[in-house]
């Protein structure tokens, strides 16, 4: 449980970070709150030559809303996310996701930029920034771009990052009030991944179901987006009938791997329970 | 071998300097370099947070945590815990509620608490139990570890506390 | 003598037993200042880790280690041909096998140890490590206990394959140990061909692991100039372990000093002698210079004691009133690649012969059969006395099983099959002679606490609910363990008799330390041992010290594990003591210028009898016995016992836990579990509490979650904290106690042990409940753990879950 | 930790000329995903490498490949190659028996592959042997296919298209070394999942 050696640097600014990373290119891994990339590390199962610390960068930092978004810097922390009160007033989907990430120290450390540029499908921040049609800052060399959440996770451990490129801040549509949301996450314990997990947004207009996303955590390559499952949806009232159709194209999308928490068909019917919860307590609250 | 750099940090109150290579966890640093062997080392993947040390107001793993990112840091380890010859309240707690068995992931168990106090001087059980739930424990259960804390957020609120222990002097043996 | 309220106060003074003393041990673990083998650092200390094997079966074909005796700061690796001259290459176990200390010629199990890299730290260690290159010839592997027999099946362990017969009897395949029966085969098959009811059920109790927070790990250093062998090891029998490294070295056992430091937590995991220990004794002699071991979790959890594996087949004769006649069992035990078992030597399935429970069995037969299979050694007592945990959850089991197809109540089954009070002594058919006990009013308070038929009547009714999402089960255990091993006429280990040991000094100024063979790992031995002395010397539990664990300051004893700490080496305490205070009595006499037949002892002193003003405290005879005894006495004030127990110590305990399933997801969650135990005399009921919470939380463990999956090659699955279950303070219940007190009869003291009865008892209660949630649907039986996976494939089969 | 896998490929080529590459050992290692030989010692004994990067993580087997069999009536190949990662603390082995049949203008190509993992890999990674192997078979395939003269004005059948998400159709190549590039491309993407599991496994936490 040592990592192999290598080179350390703590650029101050971004633009430092950014000239750091194209100078040492392939060579070089992004540190951000180190609880993926460390403990791999320490398994030599990664032997980058350089590491990068975005620790010191304070810019990446800071949670803050402007023209009707809400603006995330990247080294923003779970815990941080979980005591804003910006997020749990006008957010609170991703205070109810953070919560269920991970355990209190690792969310000390563990940044929100992270969780989605590490591209892993067991990460609960992708299906979150699906289901609230957020947008990702990447900055790089050739300056900066903005792109959807929808979209940006490609496969396990790939993402649109380009090499040389850092994501530098989230932007998420303020969600409209009234809004209904849950993440419903089934996991073995404490600190692990979930078995799979839902998480909903949607709206109610005169009794019938409106703007619902629906994004699944764990499930596939990648986080999901359950799109037959919302059209399903769209524009009806949440009844018995509705809703299992909902479930039923909800899971039709999964493809899951078997691990030891379960072979696929237990993951895909979790899926479909974790979809269901988080549709009936969205649509609770987006009643009351 | 990457050459080896120099990091300066505060550690419980002393400004502390080593010279270690980029790769060294701060977990080795503490206990081999500045030989404070209070916090230990569990399960090394950051599950079972032993080494678990205040770092610049936060809970962390130390065994995650790069010496080179302790930089200009301040660290609290259980070592400094009691002040003036003083237990902290949660010291005081742990020995009361039988709060340790084994005494192996105590320190950690310990300045997880004493952040977590900060936070939230009042926590119920639930609470504890969920913002403790980064510190494994194979001896006591937690049952008497949440009292353990419960009876510290009594005392640091300045409400009375039965304390029947004999020893609760820092450094008695 | 004296008005009430100052004897009271010189009872408080004492804080003997009964009260809920608070820890000594506690002031240096919360200030980070307690003493682990990985603290201790000495001059010129390097690190030692191992090199292990990718394969579960293979042949070791070549091993190269000149890039990593390259490597700067590298001081030696040691492999098997190192260790031949030396005759270290293999080492004997605790039951009766050898093991490979480094792999010769061939390895037999995922991870096994291959070679020994000694450097000047832990990183130039793992960097080397990584440079000895290993060649293996991979061979095919025998996971499945139940197919290791087959003719056909590869042979394990070549350098026995043409003994026919091992430490425990005749072996009918190379890859078989050993076949051990108890019981009256014969009258027991004719009660089953001609009762009224059988049932039968088969059981997997799976392979799981004690995974104390603390991994194993040593530190070696050799004297050359003085010619001594200092070893701080992560050991829970330092003694047994001087006697190993004696055997092994032939150093003698004089300058042999092993130092079981703090421990962080044991729970069987650390009784026996591991590779790592021996090469890293072998490096400190061959360089001169103190190494260090320590394993990392994953080594820990795949290749130091597993315990469990037990395949048991139970069958249960009765009649139509559910009065059972007789019990029959078949166990194939898998002990890995080694048979590294910790057991009593007569008894290579332990105490599974506890198997008759708390209940009056006429005849009952057991046969276990032992074999080798291509996993990692063990076999552990994983906080239970040796293989009671099996023993208790088949016969738990079993006696669900036979109310269910009876239909009757499942704690009424129980009240109707109870060895009675007035039969203790009771000899079981399997010839354990119980000491005492007293189930059924447990079993009726516990029922009473938690108004069981309150809990009967809600299941009924979610039962009626065809929309119920949540599955209620109630489980209803009663327990009796077997602990304090042991008699020697009956358990010894490498042909030490299991008894334990005591010394007491007392200071002239009436302060004393005393002395154990044995050694805490968390119960408080140095809070709870003072407490037997001051009851029983008189002497203030505050002025006395306790230690243990150093094998040159401490008598020789067994060590703690089997919860023999209370009956054994608590005996011994109390004896000690008693010695103690009969030569004080001779001194007091002497004093008072009385007979020692005319004083009598009262807490902590001697009166003289009919006149309560003239008396001797304790603290008066100490500094007498340095100068002034009577003539024909030696000075001084000291005692020691050695104690063999005429008997094992049978506590027991009687468990209710309220379940609740969910049918469309597997999840489950513990809305209640009560927990009555009675251990005998209650020395610290903080400490009891203490043990309970923790015993019935590594329960709680076992059942919902450990597991150490393979698969067909023999890989481990899992062997992280990531995947191995244990639970956080979110996932763990609350637990409610509750106690009654039948006292040991033939105990000093009449303690009988608790640490481990939670465990042995809670996981077949966790089980119970388990299948009770599905009891109305047919089920009899769901093997361990009870994971939501799991969980959710029954009630798929069962057709709960959505369509 | 052992899966078999059986599969028939349709091929884009004369039966002749499928079997003229196939007795080309260099070449049709070079088809293995990743795989590249670093050293003939004989006809029918080779050494090679497999390397796989994916993300932050690397590794690395190295070992040894052995012609079991080739038999020209058959048309049918059988090796094995068997490799140690760098650390010695994984293993990986893989039988291949490839056969090819005519079937009217064009053949096929059956595949037999039974890929085991030990170690480190297999107790962290190794549920995902069973689709891993799959894409080896079919990644070999698409190599093999891509290194044939294809007919003219027809594209190949084999299932390169199907091969990973990230992974290019392999350019067709005569030359081995020139084909490593591609095929370590497709090990990359199959690897992927492989290790991507590792790290799931291993690693609870999120959050790089």
């Amino acid at each position: 449980m040592i990592p192999r050696p290598f080179e350390y640097h703590a650029p101050r600014s971004l633009p430092e970070a950014i000239a750091l990373l194209s100078e040492y290119g392939d060579e070089a891994k992004l540190l951000a709150g180190g609880h993926s990339l460390l403990p791999m590390m320490k398994l030599r199962f990664a032997e980058p030559a350089h590491l990068i610390d975005l620790g010191k960068l304070s810019e990446l930092k800071g949670i803050r809303e402007s023209g009707g978004e809400i603006r995330i810097g990247a080294m923003t922390t779970e815990n941080e996310l979980i005591w804003s009160e910006l997020l749990q007033t006008k957010c609170p989907l991703i205070v109810e996701g953070a919560r269920q990430i991970s355990d209190p120290q690792v969310r000390y450390r563990g940044t929100l930029g992270g969780d989605l540029s590490h591209g892993d499908p067991g990460n609960d921040h992708p299906a979150l920034m699906m289901a609230l049609g957020a947008s990702f800052v990447l900055a790089g060399g050739q300056g900066e771009r903005v792109v959807p959440a929808d979209g940006f996770f490609l496969g396990t451990y790939t993402t649109q990052l380009e090499p040389g490129e850092i994501m530098t801040e989230i932007r998420i549509p303020t969600p409209a009030p009234g809004t209904g949301y849950c993440y419903a996450k089934l996991k073995r314990k404490t600190g692990d991944f979930a078995t799979a997990a839902a998480a909903v947004t949607l709206r109610i207009s005169a009794g019938a179901v409106s703007d619902v996303r629906i994004a699944l955590t764990n499930v596939a390559e990648t986080a999901l987006r359950a799109s037959d499952a919302e059209h399903a949806l769209q524009g009806k009232p949440l009844d018995d009938a509705t809703l299992a159709e909902a479930v039923r194209l909800a899971m039709a999308a999964c493809a899951p791997v078997a691990d030891l928490r379960g072979d696929a068909e237990y993951k895909t019917a979790m899926a479909g329970e974790m979809t269901r919860r988080a549709l009936t307590s969205a649509y609770m609250r987006a009643l009351h | 071998m990457s050459k080896k750099i120099m990091v300066s940090f505060n550690l419980n109150g002393k400004e502390t300097d080593v010279i270690v290579e980029p790769r060294e966890l701060l977990i080795h640093t503490l206990r081999e370099k500045c030989l404070h062997t209070g916090p230990h080392i569990g399960c090394e993947t950051s599950h079972c947070g032993a080494c678990t040390v205040d770092f610049n107001g936060m809970s962390v793993k130390s065994c995650t945590v790069l010496t080179v990112q302790a930089e200009g840091a301040e660290v609290l380890s259980v070592e400094g815990l009691a002040q003036g010859g003083e237990l902290h309240a949660l010291q005081e707690g742990f020995m009361q509620e039988h709060g340790l068995q084994c005494g192996f992931c105590t320190p950690g168990m310990l300045m997880r608490a004493y952040r977590l106090l900060q936070e939230n001087p009042d926590p119920s059980e639930e609470e504890i139990r969920y913002w403790m739930a980064g510190n494994l424990c194979r001896c006591t259960g937690y049952q008497n570890i949440v009292k353990a804390v419960q009876y510290a957020a009594r005392k640091l609120r300045g409400e009375a506390v039965e304390t029947s222990h004999p020893l609760m002097t820092a450094d008695t043996h | 003598m004296g008005n009430l309220d100052t004897n009271l106060d010189r009872l408080a003074a004492l804080e003997g037993m009964g009260c809920s003393r608070k820890r000594r041990e506690d002031p240096r673990f919360i200030q980070g200042k307690g003493t682990y083998v990985d603290d201790v650092k000495m001059p010129g200390m390097l690190f030692g880790v191992m090199v292990r094997s990718p394969y579960a079966h293979a042949r070791v074909k070549k091993i190269d280690k000149s890039r990593a005796l390259a490597h700067p700061g590298v001081h030696a690796v040691l492999t098997a041909d190192d260790l031949k001259p030396l005759k270290l290459h293999w080492m004997p176990t605790l039951a009766g096998d050898v093991q490979a200390v480094l792999a010769d010629e061939k390895v037999c199990f995922q991870n096994q140890e291959v070679a020994f890299v000694v450097a000047d730290d832990r990183y130039v260690a793992a960097d080397a490590a990584e440079l000895v290159e290993v060649e293996y010839e991979e061979l095919p592997a025998v996971v499945d206990p139940l197919t290791a027999l087959a003719a056909d099946a590869p042979v394990i362990r070549e350098d026995i394959q043409d003994k026919q017969a091992g430490a425990h009897g005749a072996r009918k395949h190379p890859n078989h140990i050993f076949t051990w029966q108890v019981g009256d085969k014969d009258k027991t098959d004719r009660v089953f061909d001609n009762a009224e009811v059988t049932v039968t059920q088969d059981m997997l109790y799976p392979r799981v692991h004690p995974c104390p927070l603390e991994t194993c790990g040593c530190v070696a250093s050799f004297d050359k100039a003085r010619g001594d062998l200092t070893v701080y090891i992560t050991s829970q029998a330092p003694h047994v372990v001087r006697t190993v490294v004696g055997l092994l070295s032939a150093i003698p056992e004089s300058k042999i000093r092993i130092i079981s430091p703090d421990i962080g937590g044991g729970f069987g995991n650390k009784v026996g002698v591991y590779p790592g220990y021996v090469t890293s004794i072998v490096a400190s002699i061959v360089l001169g210079r103190p190494v260090k071991w320590i394993e990392s979790r994953a080594e820990n959890l795949s290749s130091t004691a597993f315990a469990r594996d037990y395949h048991m087949s139970g069958e249960l004769a009765a009649d139509r009133d559910g009065r059972i006649k007789a019990l029959r069992v078949h166990v194939t035990a898998d002990h890995g690649a080694f048979d590294a078992c910790a057991d009593p030597t007569k008894w290579p399935a332990g105490m599974f012969h506890v198997c008759t429970g708390s209940y009056a069995i006429p005849n009952a037969f057991v046969s276990v059969d032992g074999v080798y299979t291509n996993k990692f050694p063990g076999g552990v007592a994983y906080r239970c006395s040796f293989r009671v945990t099996e023993a208790v959850y088949l016969i738990e089991r079993m006696v669900d099983v036979l109310a269910q197809k009876l239909g009757i109540d499942k704690a009424e089954i129980r009240l109707r099959n109870f060895i009675r009070k007035e039969q203790f002594p009771y000899t079981t058919p399997l010839g354990l002679e119980y000491d005492s006990g007293d189930y059924e009013p447990a079993l009726k308070k516990v029922l009473a606490a938690v108004d069981y038929p309150g809990l009967r009547a809600e299941q009924a009714a979610r039962r009626a609910d065809p929309n119920a999402e949540w599955l209620l089960g109630i489980g209803v255990v009663n327990f009796t363990e077997i602990v304090g091993a042991g008699p020697s006429k009956m358990c010894d280990i490498l042909g030490v008799g299991m008894f334990d040991s005591c010394e007491i000094r007392v200071h002239p100024d009436g302060s004393a330390i005393a002395r154990m063979g044995t050694i805490t790992q968390g119960q408080g031995h140095q809070t709870t041992y003072a407490q037997i002395i001051a009851s029983e010397a008189g002497i203030p539990a505050s002025v006395i010290t306790v230690e243990e664990g150093d094998t040159s300051t401490a008598p020789y004893g067994l060590g703690t594990y089997g919860s023999r700490s209370t009956p054994v080496a608590g005996a011994a305490i109390a004896r000690a003591s008693r010695k103690i205070r009969e030569k004080a009595r001779q001194i007091a006499a002497h004093l008072l210028e009385a007979s020692p037949g005319d004083v009598e002892f009262d807490l902590d002193r001697f009166v003289l009898k009919g006149s309560p003003g003239q008396f001797k405290t304790i603290k008066e005879v100490a500094w007498a016995a340095y100068n002034n005894v009577p003539d024909g006495l030696e000075m001084g004030l000291e005692a020691v016992d050695y104690y063999d127990p005429p008997n094992f110590t049978f506590p027991f305990g009687a468990y209710v836990c309220v379940l609740e399933v969910n049918r469309y997801t597997g999840e489950t969650r513990v809305r209640r579990f009560y927990a009555l135990d009675d251990c005998g005399t209650r020395i610290n009921p903080m400490i009891i509490e203490g043990q309970i919470h923790g015993g019935l939380t590594e329960g709680f463990a076992v059942a919902m979650g450990q597991e150490l999956p393979y698969d067909e090659a023999g890989n481990l699955l899992g062997a992280t904290l990531m995947d191995y279950f244990v639970p956080t303070s979110v996932e763990t219940p609350h637990w409610e106690t509750d106690f009654t007190v039948t006292p040991s009869p033939h105990h000093p003291i009449g303690a009988k042990g608790v640490a481990e009865s939670p465990h042995v008892g809670s996981i077949p209660c966790f089980t119970a409940a388990m299948v009770d949630a599905f009891a109305h649907l047919g089920v009899t039986h769901m093997n361990m753990p009870h994971n939501a996976y799991r969980v959710w494939q029954q009630c798929r089969a069962l057709g709960l879950t959505r369509q | 930790m052992k899966v078999v896998l059986e599969k028939v490929f349709p091929l884009a080529a004369t039966a002749d000329s499928a079997w003229q590459l196939m007795q080309d050992i260099e070449a049709v290692a070079g088809c293995m995903p990743g795989a590249k030989i670093t050293e003939r010692i004989d006809d029918t004994h080779y050494k090679g490498t497999i390397t796989v990067r994916l993300g932050p993580a690397t590794m690395s087997f190295k070992g040894d490949i052995e012609v079991l069999d080739l038999d020209p009536a058959a048309r049918s190949l059988h090796l094995t190659g068997k490799g140690a990662d760098a650390t010695g603390t994984s293993a990986a082995s893989m039988d291949l028996v490839a056969a090819v049949q005519a079937s009217g203008e064009t053949c096929e190509l059956t595949g037999r592959s039974e890929v085991t993992m030990s170690g480190k890999a297999a107790s962290l990674g190794g549920r995902l042997m069973g689709p891993v192997s799959e894409q080896m078979l079919k990644q070999f395939v698409a190599n093999f296919a891509a290194r044939l003269p294809a007919l003219p004005a027809q594209q190949s059948a084999s299932p390169a298209g199907t091969a990973a998400a990230n992974s290019q159709p392999p350019q067709p190549s005569v030359t081995p070394e020139a084909a490593a590039q591609p095929s370590e491309l497709n090990g990359l993407a199959l690897a992927w999942a492989v290790i991507r599991e590792w790290l799931r496994g291993l690693f609870s936490r999120k959050t790089a």
